[in-house]
């Protein structure tokens, strides 16, 4: 790849050009076209990731240079997605809605190693407590990469909790060793979907990824407010009758025992609240003198 | 419970609620008026700020309102 | 709730609920006698537990002594 | 709620919960009648057990004791 | 219990709790006054905020007004 | 709740909450017009603040007052 | 929240939600549609459990959850 990257000029090779044609081909021939960044994903796992996409999506690894020729030569529309080709690029082409590939790719990313020298995506922090690891030289190299490390009951335990490298540190080649043995994966692989075109629209990642509680959220409050609405308006329906009977029955008696309203069905609770009261008042007393109540309290 | 029923009827409907309009309304239902009741209903209201009477919860003893009918 | 603390008090001084003695109570407490109010107490207790409908609201209600403190 | 405190009224006074009642009542508040909420009413209480979504209420107002404290 | 109804009552009619308050209610209630009864409830009640004391066992009890709207 | 909602929707659309509108936003959602239920709603929501009614937590017969916000 | 409640309309009203289906209410509440908020959230309700998420609100909110039918 390297090698070739030079001559590119005036004169168009034919395998580049069909390559191009191949490239419009696939454009016009799926309603989403997507651009994906593949930086940091070796060939054997996105050859995986091609492979768990088939019937779903066709990832196009090329040149950006021909993607960028090819999305030139299309439409308009298809044009613009022309600033989303940067870096390691692949082409993705699928008939399945936008948000629904935004969704496929995120499920399939996979956690990998890093490698001696990688830069850490994110805080890389290793547990306390056992391992697998049987006493030996282990020990000591997990010391020397700042790991607290013993041997209890005939096992490596890592003593404490450590952070070894904060996002963005480069991790050399003995922590990396040490990450790999001990099964921890820092590194993130997967298709970084850029945009997706779809019938006239762009759809940016920022608005693919799509906050499901969010949308929860907006459930629950609508469904809230049409029940609000509905009972402080007094609207009947089968929905709502219940809780409108309910609401009334309720004021009914509230009105009935607050403004003490002598009737007979509430004549019960009257008593109730009366006979309450005194009893408090009396307990209130009786704290302050035992004799100022009578003992049948 | 009727004469309740009618008296938030009343109030509900922006009236001053008085034996008469409680006559009329249980009368409307039905029912043959109880004067006693109607008064002492009226009675009972006076000086009451119905709007939060009805909103604020009852003394909730027992549950008996289950029972009453 | 006078009316009510009234007809309780006659009721737990053994005596049987009255608009008499409902009367002669809220009389002896300094208020002037609702003879509306009186009847509509004594005839919603008719066919009333009362000790019942006491005991209900102890069971009911038994907050009181634990809140306080 | 006037329409629902009608209901209910009717529901207590034994009667039926008909558009016709419930158009008495409300005309016996003084107020007109709305045909169309009379008409919603009785169909959205068409099937419903009026006693038991009451007592639901009563039920269920006292709950919120536990909470207090 | 008389006595602290009698004395409920004075409260609620909006007067003094006194001993003669409340040696007249229980007389009126048509029983003996059992005067030192009378003198150690005043005494015990002295400085209590009747109300408060009172709202306490309702607030406990029943259903915070909380609710509704 | 089809028509709680289509009237939620137009509210929140800044239209006016009409019989048609109604209508319409039912009619799209496939189904038939009940022209009772429409005209309810319309004639319910005569005077009330929708954007009050909406967010007054509405009567809450059991204990989560607690929660709602 | 328009589209959300022209996916609970059509939830409600026993209709898939799909985006010709929002599509349509919202023009039909006057309003333009924009086809990424549809797909939106047509894609997101995908994952979701509608009723669930509305019972949730009817536990949370009010008391709905006893009443409704």
């Amino acid at each position: 790849m390297a090698a070739e990257t030079k001559h590119h000029s005036t004169h168009i090779p034919q395998w580049k050009k069909d390559e191009i044609e191949d490239i419009k081909k696939l454009i016009s021939a799926h309603s989403a076209v997507g651009i994906v960044g593949v930086h940091g994903i070796p060939s054997s796992q996105l050859q995986l990731m091609r492979k768990n996409l088939r019937g779903m999506a066709d990832v196009k690894v090329c040149r950006n240079n021909l993607i960028y020729r090819a999305l030139e030569t299309s439409s308009d529309d298809v044009k613009q997605m022309n600033k989303y080709v940067e870096d390691q690029t692949a082409l993705l082409f699928s008939n399945e809605d936008p948000f629904k590939l935004y969704r496929i790719l995120e499920k399939g990313r996979a956690s990998a190693p890093i490698k001696a020298g990688g830069i850490a995506p994110r805080d890389i922090v290793v547990q306390k407590g056992p391992t697998s690891f049987p006493p030996g030289p282990i020990v000591g190299e997990l010391q020397s990469s700042g790991i607290p490390a013993g041997i209890e009951g005939g096992k490596v335990v890592i003593r404490e909790t450590r952070t070894v490298a904060k996002k963005g540190d480069v991790v050399n080649a003995k922590l990396a060793s040490i990450l790999a043995r001990l099964e921890i994966q820092p590194v993130e692989l997967g298709l970084d979907l850029r945009a997706v075109y779809e019938k006239g629209i762009i759809y940016e990642s920022e608005i693919l990824a799509i906050d499901e509680t969010k949308y929860i959220g907006d459930i629950t409050q609508a469904v809230q407010r049409a029940f609000n609405l509905s009972i402080n308006a007094a609207y009947p329906s089968k929905a709502t009758i219940g809780t409108l009977l309910a609401k009334a029955a309720s004021e009914s008696r509230n009105l009935a025992i607050n403004a003490e309203i002598i009737m007979p069905d509430f004549i019960g609770e009257l008593l109730a609240k009366a006979n309450t009261q005194m009893l408090s008042l009396a307990q209130v007393a009786s704290q302050k003198d035992a004799n100022a109540i009578s003992n049948k309290l | 419970m009727e004469y309740v029923y009618a008296a938030l009827l009343l109030h509900s409907a922006g009236k001053k609620v008085t034996e008469e309009g409680i006559a009329d309304v249980i009368k409307a239902a039905g029912l043959e008026v109880d004067v006693v009741r109607a008064k002492a209903l009226v009675s009972a209201l006076e000086g009451v700020n119905i709007e939060e009477a009805i909103s604020k919860a009852a003394f909730a003893a027992p549950a008996p309102t289950a029972a009453p009918a």
